[in-house]
């Protein structure tokens, strides 16, 4: 075993399991940092891969954006520290076993189908090439979806502003208002 | 080129440009609302009627974005059925704090959709959907201080969030075993092999939930009922449509080599939908979810008109969505009329609606029926080519289980009609002035409903822009 | 002749209605538009002649073709044989008589007289229709007036029977609905002429024959698809009743008859004897069951079903003089049990009841509802010189011409009904129109006004009329049946 | 990377995928749902980075689709933070179980 | 041959008196009406004796034989090329002779009923209803197609049913009348399935050319219908019992008779015209009509004969017990029926075999004057004293001199005592009896001596008995009362005379008949000593009836009861059609079928309440059934599917 599959064993084995307690995790603001680290571990799985680009850029959206979003969030709704409800045992059961069971059958699937690996052509990705493509408008271009997904965000912030915003509204006299809080 | 470029993309260029309009507008002075609805109103008459101009086949960005006739027209219903709706929500809007964000939100998702139809490639169908989904989210939560609509947007929100993850793991098997994104290359590298199969499965429950087919609909009938009336028909014809819309020309030419399997997954999946649908349907009393769950039924029997992957299946299925954008809309406009003005959801405040309100009980009525599939309305046409389509395949048992089910759905259609009609009330909705831009929409909505079946100049026309499998 | 001014009449007249002020003018209107039906259907009957007179020996005549939905080969075909005129003059006369019947009509006037004519004019739609869709499209167009009709305007457990009877026609019209299908998958075209001169192989038909027949079946009251039939009849406001039981359980036996019979005859030969056991039950069944009833309403309504027994019957028998026996009953069952309807209507808008054991002696204070109630019944118990006796007998001989044992088994147990029938008509009439008064505000009770005589007496004639002279309406349903029984008849000597 | 097979790398993808859908289903607090919502997209992010690197490395498709998701995971989690708020302003909870206001 | 198309006068007339008096009498002839119908029935009457005349008479025999003529023939409705209902006009030495029967007789209960109706709210209709049942029986006995008799045979029932429910407010004449009506058309059916019967097999309905062709031995027809047998009885036998099962109905044959008593609920005249000499014979016709073919079949005819003795025999005795005067002339008539019936059994076709077949229709003839003359005596009696019932009259004979003078002729011509009618009748019954089967004229004997017994009891009970406790102011009523009697009263004791065997036979040949000296002793000597019994027992008042009643016991109580016949049938119909088959069956409809289709609605009802807790509100759930169902999909599409 070459020190390369050494170092993605071990990613994958960190990336796993603070995956698995993020999700499992009794303290919110703990589960939170778990994500924090299973996000950081991806990204190495990215450098692993060699795409450092990708790898920046989960580091910069997921572990500077996201988290310290989700992070805020958890102190504007919850004390923290404070243990999180468990879910019915019932539906604990069902869900391990739907996992464990779409786990079995995807991976049955994937290691049947018997991928070959590609035609042994170098894998680089350049950040400027990345960047040349995004924008371009020929062969390969991504300007659309990139102009798209800007619409996508604007409209997000739109949405965001609106329905977080501490609204004044509720000063206003109408009379269904007062019966949806009542 | 450019002029090709223009034309092509008349209509989004034509949204975007709208948004842009209203994003000045909201940062200039204030308005009133009375007027900003006037300009929106026009605005989106101006849109839907610009779709009529100059259009053409293509294909623009290397296969991302490509355009017929067929696809002009399925977004040129999408623009008629925003544009009604937005007539309808004047009585909502009027006092409402955010129009321009709304109609914001509203106009994105809108834009999203015409990416998504248009789309040649699952990147861009990715990113259509999504941007069709989310700020709809958002615009679910739109009653501020309703906790039924907070309720809502959280579980579109993270409903349609768990379904895009499925989505887009199918969509990543897809690339793995194809090495393509491209819509028109991938009947080249599919064989049917069970990977391709599963991921296929997954991309079918990302379509399955936003059409919201059984057993992927759970969602549908609480984000229904909690969301805005405009919302809520917004998210039962637009959002509805349009994913069908795309649906059909992936099924029919990306996915063509597994039609085996999705032949027949559909069948099932449509009895499902039609059978489920019609059972929850029967017991609702809040006016929207009740017609969510008939909603849901309904996708069931344009299932099963895809079904028979025809020429009349393609034909049918749109035929269909325009009439059902006209029998829901009216239904609707009176809904969120009566929701706006009385605050009344349930179908049993609706008890005696005729003594008081006769018109609109004669507007809603003719929409259920419509939607019942009762002639002389389109609903009849509608479902009758839907399930003739549906029949080409030959499982005629399954259609005619299809056929009872259209009974069922009778039941709770008229059940309505009764509360209207027949039963008697001690204080019936008062008299309701309609406003002129309701009246405008329902008016349009009932000759719709009216002519679109009589005359077959629609279907035929349809017809002739459509293609089978 | 231009047989779509059948249809468009009555929506014109409909169309009036909607703009129409109070109560006098929108029955005027309505009143108008069915008597000009009327008219036109007798001047259509009299062209029909005419054309026959002269030598025309077409199977359709007055036929207009054109496209509707070109791609599915939908056509906008109609066109009319002897059958659809008799239906056709049916209908006419039911309408207006039922109109007149609801003169007074005081709730939501305008609407019942909408829905009234809206109804009538798919009755039309569909007796003229020459392809499955149209004929389809019109046989649903009859169904909703029904409904609300009957929830808006009628009494008892109106919603109910209001929903049951909507719910059953519809499914009858799904199972119809899915043999069309089937034949137009297999034909190509939904023409029903043409599809006639097509060969199904007998493996299709037998999958959707049953659909069809069932279908249709249910229209017409088959056992046991005939429960909407007391409900609906019981629930229904008098007009809506006769309209119910004298036009639209036709549509059923014409269905079986033109669709299901006329385009599968082979699966019609194979199932003949289910149709021939169902009829039979329907028939004795129904009699016994009516004998038991102690609403005036539902003894005419079961009565009904044994009565509509006899259409299927004769359909069954496939033999021509049982199928013209079909046609007839279908005639004379609809002038007759609208009739009965109406002086049942007229009966229980002076007493307020339709139980027979509340009434009694009512011929001595409305002697002419009385007799036309008594008229009635002695034309429902087949009475030789009204229409039923003509119709019963013809469907007695037809159905004996068939020589298999176990069918004149059935025919033979079918000609019991008579004596059931006569039991239950005598009963009912002998205890409410006859026998003491048992109630003294009868006393004072109106006999028939103006109106409801004039309705009466329409029905009357034609009921008398086809006892009388029957060989007047044999004549004009004879060609239609002759080219039905060349269809069904080609098969036999098939076999 | 070598000696490492792309099935083993998709396990990994496919395990933290389908942690990502316990923790959806058995999260109570929508924030941690959120958070698990999260993990399940990145795993289709290694997916798509890895079938690209491995079988197709002559494009670059799987590399833009990452990013679009990554971009779209971002706008999807502000929106549906906004909602949670707002949610939490009229229920005084983010407990899913709470937000069952509608139902049958 | 003439012209007999004004034959078809005959019916039209009383026809269009109905169509006149029914739909415009009340308003406008309320008074006339009376006048109306007897005029029009007084036309009818003469053309049915010109017409009599004209056929045998003046057109005569062609070859020593009385021809069938078709005076008028029209398709009315056809079934088939060969068979249909036709309406036609069949002129043969039967028809003429009913012909007029008919007419005489109604006119005669017309004049009655001028002067006994009178006042009578509903005057014109019972004009109008006397017009259509005389249209009806002359329709009927006109028919040249057996369908066509049933047409007619229908419409008699019912303008009979209407007659006899004229006092609609009595609730005991409703009964009777729905009685009357529902038992002939039970008798009705049998009838009707005959008819299929034979047309299916003769392949036709016409009456002539079904006597043509099942009266050919060798024909297809008639083999294939003596060979086709169902149940081991030929289907010509079933046939021709049904056939007769329906005039077994019409003229009251046991066991169908027990509509004729109650049917005296009508007015007395109608009883007279309908339960004595018109429809209640129609029975006795239709099987004279189709005689020829009831003679090619040896148990049919035996059929015909038992059940017309046994009958006479059981009406005669339960008529010695009855005291409602009209009820005991119910049963006489019942009984007289039997005779004709069984005269017909006996009989053979052709020459002087079919003796039985002439004396039959001799005694129609006859029994048709003395019956309606004892009908509207006892009319004109009941309308002196208001009541049916034996006990409440008595010594009425100077009260009412014509009528008693009228009522003992008849009285002697049904007792069978020469010279009246009933003599020469009954003879030649009793002769053909004799020469046929032993046994039937031992009834007969005896039957005959009953009925002298039971018409005298009848008789002096009214008449004597005990002194008049009535003071009536309308003495016995007016001249239309009074001059029917005596017409009638004249036939009775002429009727007898007419040459009869020469006019009417079964084959229309002349018959060579004389009245047997010897033959006569016996039963005039038994209807003498009967009446003197009658007379000891009832001339005055005594307790010998008492006593002999005490005597008789059981028989009696059994006799008076009819033999239990009207409780048998009431327990037929209440206690097991009604429900054992009508409830069950109504139960059925409602709680089986209807329940079925009530139970798909609830299960589905059921069904969506069941499933609601899939929609639980919770969005983990949600997701947990969105995975759910891709698994699902992909376990069966990849795994399962092929």
């Amino acid at each position: 075993m070459s020190a390369s599959a050494i170092i993605f064993y071990a990613i994958s084995a960190f990336l796993l399991g603070t995956g698995i307690l993020a999700v499992t995790a009794t303290n919110i603001f703990r589960a939170a940092i778990w994500l924090l680290f299973s996000l950081v571990g991806i990204a190495a799985l990215y450098f692993w891969m060699q795409v450092e680009f990708v790898a920046a850029v989960q580091i910069i959206v997921y572990v500077g954006g996201i988290v310290i979003l989700i992070i805020f969030s958890i102190f504007l709704t919850q004390q923290s520290g404070k243990e999180m409800p468990k879910p019915p045992l019932q539906r604990t059961i069902f869900s391990v076993l739907a996992a464990a069971f779409g786990l079995a059958l995807t991976y049955l699937l994937i290691s049947e189908n018997g991928f070959t690996d590609g035609n042994g052509q170098p894998f680089k990705v350049a950040v400027s090439d990345i960047g040349m493509q995004m924008l371009s408008t020929t062969e390969h271009g991504y300007i659309l979806p990139f102009e798209v997904v800007s619409m996508l965000l604007l409209a997000a912030m739109v949405g965001c502003i609106v329905i977080a915003m501490k609204s004044k509204q509720n000063n206003l006299p109408s009379p269904k208002n007062t019966e949806e809080l009542s | 080129m450019l002029a090709d470029f223009f034309i092509l993309l008349k209509q989004e260029l034509v949204v975007t440009a709208i948004i842009f309009l209203l994003l000045f507008i909201k940062l200039g002075k204030d308005r009133s609302n009375e007027t900003l609805l006037g300009i929106i109103n026009l605005l989106l008459f101006l849109n839907f009627a610009s779709g009529f101009c100059c259009s053409q086949d293509g294909m623009l960005f290397n296969d991302m974005f490509h355009t017929n006739p067929l696809i002009v027209l399925e977004k040129n219903i999408l623009n008629l059925a925003i544009w009604l709706i937005s007539l309808q929500s004047y009585s909502w809007l009027k006092t409402h704090k955010h129009v321009i964000e709304f109609y914001l939100l509203l106009l994105s998702t809108l834009l999203g959709m015409f990416f998504m139809i248009s789309s040649g490639n699952l990147l861009m169908f990715y990113l259509g959907l999504e941007m069709s989904t989310i700020p709809l989210a958002a615009a679910a939560n739109f009653d501020l201080t309703k906790r039924k609509s907070s309720e809502a947007a959280m579980k579109l929100i993270i409903s349609s969030a768990f379904s895009s993850a499925l989505l887009l793991f199918g969509i990543s098997l897809l690339f793995g075993t194809t090495g393509t994104l491209v819509l028109t290359e991938l009947p080249a590298h599919l064989s049917a092999n069970p990977l391709q199969i599963f991921a296929f499965i997954l991309v079918l429950s990302g379509f399955a939930f936003k059409i919201s087919a059984v057993p992927f609909h759970l969602w549908t009938a609480d984000v229904y009922e909690g969301a805005p009336v405009a919302v809520t028909a917004y998210l039962s014809v637009v959002s509805k449509a349009a994913v069908l819309f795309v649906f059909v020309s992936v099924l029919y030419n990306a996915f063509k080599p597994l039609a085996d399997v999705w032949y027949n997954m559909l069948f099932i999946l449509s009895l499902a939908t039609i059978i489920i649908g019609n059972l929850f349907a029967i017991r609702q009393d809040n006016f929207k979810r009740f017609l969510a769950f008939s909603s849901i039924a309904q996708v069931g029997f344009i299932l099963l008109g895809i079904s028979g992957s025809s020429q009349t299946g393609t034909a049918s299925v749109i035929y269909f969505i325009l009439i059902y954008v006209f029998s829901n809309l009216a239904a609707f406009g009176v809904i969120s009329l009566v929701s706006a003005v009385k605050g009344k959801e349930n179908i049993s405040d609706y008890k005696a609606f005729y003594t008081t309100n006769p018109l609109l009980s004669w507007v809603i009525t003719i929409a259920l029926f419509s939607l019942a599939g009762v002639p002389p309305t389109a609903g009849f046409f509608g479902k009758f080519f839907l399930l003739t389509a549906g029949a080409a395949k030959g499982n005629y048992w399954w259609i005619g289980i299809a056929a009872l089910n259209m009974v069922v759905s009778f039941y709770y259609y008229l059940r309505v009609v009764k509360a209207i009609f027949m039963d008697s009330n001690e204080q019936p909705i008062e008299k309701i002035s309609i406003p002129n831009y309701s009246k405008l929409a329902l008016i349009i909505c009932v000759a719709g409903i009216i002519i679109t079946g009589l005359a077959s100049c629609v279907y035929d026309y349809i017809y002739s822009l459509s293609s089978g499998l | 002749m231009n047989l779509s001014l059948l249809i468009i009449i009555p929506l014109i007249t409909a169309l009036v209605i909607l703009f129409c002020n109070g109560l006098k003018q929108v029955r005027a209107v309505a009143l108008t538009g069915s008597v000009v039906q009327l008219l036109m259907s007798v001047f259509l009957l009299s062209t029909y002649w005419q054309e026959r007179t002269a030598g025309n020996k077409l199977p359709m005549l007055f036929e207009y073709n054109t496209t509707w939905f070109k791609s599915l080969h939908i056509n906008y075909h109609i066109g009319v044989d002897g059958i659809s005129i008799a239906m056709i003059l049916l209908t006419a006369s039911v309408v207006v008589a039922g109109i007149l019947v609801s003169w007074t009509m005081e709730k939501l006037n305008k609407e019942f007289f909408f829905l009234l004519v809206l109804l009538s004019m798919g009755a039309y739609g569909f007796f003229i229709s020459l392809d499955l869709f149209t004929l389809f499209f019109f046989l649903e167009v009859a169904v909703i007036p029904k409904f609300l009709l009957i929830g808006i305007w009628g009494s008892g457990k109106k919603e109910y029977s209001a929903m049951k009877l909507a719910l059953m026609l519809m499914a009858g019209s799904a199972l119809v609905f899915v043999g069309l299908l089937g034949v137009y998958y297999q034909t190509n075209t939904f023409d029903i002429m043409q599809i006639s001169q097509m060969h199904i192989p007998l493996e299709t038909q037998k999958l959707f024959f049953p659909f069809a027949f069932i279908g249709f079946g249910i229209f017409a009251a088959l056992f046991p698809f005939h429960t909407w039939v007391p409900d609906g009849h019981a629930s229904a406001p008098t007009a809506a009743s006769m309209f119910l039981a004298g036009i639209s359980m036709k549509l059923g036996g014409y269905g079986c008859l033109r669709v299901a019979t006329f385009l599968m005859p082979d699966a019609a030969h194979a199932y003949s004897w289910i149709i021939i056991l169902l009829a039979t039950i329907a028939i004795i069944y129904g009699a016994f069951a009516t004998m038991m009833q102690t609403d005036l309403k539902y003894i005419n309504a079961y009565s009904s079903v044994s009565h509509c027994g006899f259409v299927i019957l004769g359909i069954g028998m496939m033999t021509q003089t049982s199928i013209n026996g079909a046609v007839l009953q279908m005639v004379s069952h609809g002038l007759m049990t609208a009739l009965f309807f109406a002086a049942i209507g007229m009966i229980y808008s002076r007493t307020h009841t339709r139980m027979v054991a509340q009434l009694g002696g009512l011929l001595k204070v409305m002697p002419f509802i009385s007799t036309v109630f008594v008229i009635a019944g002695l034309c429902s118990l087949g009475l030789p010189g009204f229409s039923g006796f003509v119709a019963e007998m013809t469907v007695f001989m037809g159905s004996w011409q068939n020589p298999d044992t176990w069918y004149r088994l059935a025919t033979i147990l079918s000609c019991a009904s008579i004596v059931v029938t006569a039991v239950y008509i005598l009963r009912a009439a002998g205890k409410t129109v006859m026998g003491p008064i048992t109630n003294n505000e009868y006393l004072g009770l109106a006999d028939a006004t103006w109106n409801e005589k004039l309705a009466a007496g329409i029905l009357i004639i034609g009921i008398v009329l086809i006892g009388v002279a029957p060989f007047l309406i044999n004549q004009l349903i004879g060609p239609g049946t002759e080219n039905i029984m060349q269809q069904v008849g080609k098969v036999v000597t098939l076999k | 990377m070598t000696g490492v097979p792309l099935t083993h790398i998709l396990f990994v993808s496919t395990a933290l995928f389908f942690i990502g859908m316990y923790g959806l289903f058995t999260r109570r607090n929508m924030i941690t749902m959120l958070m698990s919502i999260e993990l399940m997209l990145n795993s289709v992010n290694i997916n798509f980075v890895a079938f690209n690197k491995y079988l197709f490395p002559d494009k670059l498709d799987g590399i833009f689709f990452t990013i679009f998701i990554i971009t779209i995971a971002a706008a999807e989690a502000a929106v549906a933070i906004a909602i949670i708020i707002n949610l939490y302003r009229s229920h005084q909870s983010i407990d899913v179980e709470d937000a069952t206001e509608m139902k049958f | 041959m003439s012209n007999y198309a004004y034959i078809l006068w005959i019916p039209l007339l009383p026809l269009a008196t109905f169509l006149v008096l029914g739909l415009f009498g009340r308003k406008y002839f309320k008074t006339f009406s009376g006048t109306i119908g007897t005029a029009s029935l007084l036309a009818s009457a003469v053309l049915s004796i010109v017409a009599a005349y004209q056929y045998f008479f003046v057109d005569g025999k062609v070859n020593g034989v009385y021809e069938k003529i078709i005076a008028f023939k029209y398709t009315w409705l056809a079934f088939s090329p060969n068979v249909s209902i036709d309406m036609g006009i069949i002129i043969d030495p039967i028809s003429v002779m009913m012909l007029v029967v008919v007419t005489f007789v109604s006119l005669m209960v017309h004049l009655f009923s001028l002067g006994y109706m009178k006042g009578e709210e509903r005057f014109a209709t019972y004009y109008a209803f006397l017009s259509l049942f005389t249209f009806s029986m002359l329709g009927l006995v006109l028919s040249s197609n057996i369908f066509q008799v049933y047409v007619f045979w229908e419409l008699v029932g019912v303008s009979s049913f209407l007659l006899i429910g004229y006092y609609f407010d009595k609730p005991s004449a409703v009964a009777a009348s729905k009685k009357a009506f529902i038992v002939t058309r039970f008798a009705d059916l049998g009838f009707l399935i005959g008819i299929l019967l034979l047309g299916f097999y003769a392949g036709t309905l016409d009456i002539g050319i079904l006597i043509q062709k099942l009266t050919n031995a060798a024909s297809p027809e008639f083999t294939g219908m003596a060979t086709a047998s169902f149940l081991g009885v030929s289907a010509l036998t079933w046939a021709l019992t049904l056939v007769f099962m329906g005039g077994a109905g019409k003229s009251a044959m046991f066991p169908l008779h027990i509509w004729l008593p109650d049917a005296m609920e009508g007015p007395t005249p109608v009883s007279a015209l309908i339960h004595a000499a018109t429809m209640v014979v129609a029975g006795v016709y239709l099987v004279a009509r189709l005689f020829p073919v009831f003679s090619m079949d040896a148990s049919a005819l035996n059929v015909v004969m038992y059940t017309g003795a046994f009958s006479a025999l059981l009406a005669a005795v339960i008529a010695c017990t009855q005291t409602d005067i009209k009820r005991v002339l119910a049963y006489s008539t019942m009984s007289q029926i039997g005779y004709m019936m069984f005269a017909l059994g006996v009989s053979k076709y052709g020459g002087e075999n079919g003796l039985g077949y002439m004396a039959s229709m001799f005694h129609l003839f006859t029994h048709a004057f003395f019956k309606s003359l004892l009908f509207l005596g006892a009319g004109a009696v009941i309308h002196m004293v208001h009541s049916n019932e034996m006990g409440d009259m008595g010594g009425l004979r100077k009260l009412m001199p014509i009528t008693h003078i009228a009522f003992l002729i008849a009285c002697l011509a049904i007792a069978g005592i020469p010279p009246f009618a009933g003599f020469f009748s009954k003879e030649e019954i009793l002769t053909a009896a004799f020469h046929s089967n032993k046994m039937i004229y031992g009834v007969a004997l005896f039957t005959s001596a009953l009925t002298a017994f039971y018409m005298f009891r009848l008789y002096y009970s009214i008449f004597w008995a005990k002194e008049a406790h009535v003071h009536d102011h309308h003495g016995e009523g007016t001249l239309t009362m009074k001059l029917p009697l005596i017409i009638l009263a004249i036939c009775a004791v002429g009727a007898g005379l007419v040459p009869f065997s020469s006019l009417i036979t079964s084959d229309g040949a002349a018959l060579e008949t004389h009245v047997d000296m010897i033959f006569s002793i016996a039963p005039v000597t038994l209807a003498v000593i009967a009446i003197l019994i009658a007379t000891a027992f009832y001339k005055t008042q005594n307790d010998k009836p008492a006593k002999a009643a005490a005597a008789f016991g059981g028989l009696y109580r059994a006799a008076q009861h009819k033999f239990y016949m009207d409780e048998l049938y009431i327990f037929i119909t209440k206690k097991i059609i009604f429900p054992l088959i009508g409830q069950p069956i109504a139960w059925v409809d409602r709680n089986i079928v209807d329940g079925f289709m009530n139970l798909l609605a609830n299960t589905t009802a059921k069904i969506s309440a069941l499933i609601k807790g899939f929609q639980s509100g919770k969005v983990q759930n949600y997701a947990l059934y969105f995975f759910g169902g891709v698994a699902a999909l992909a376990v069966v599409f990849i795994y399962l599917w092929k």
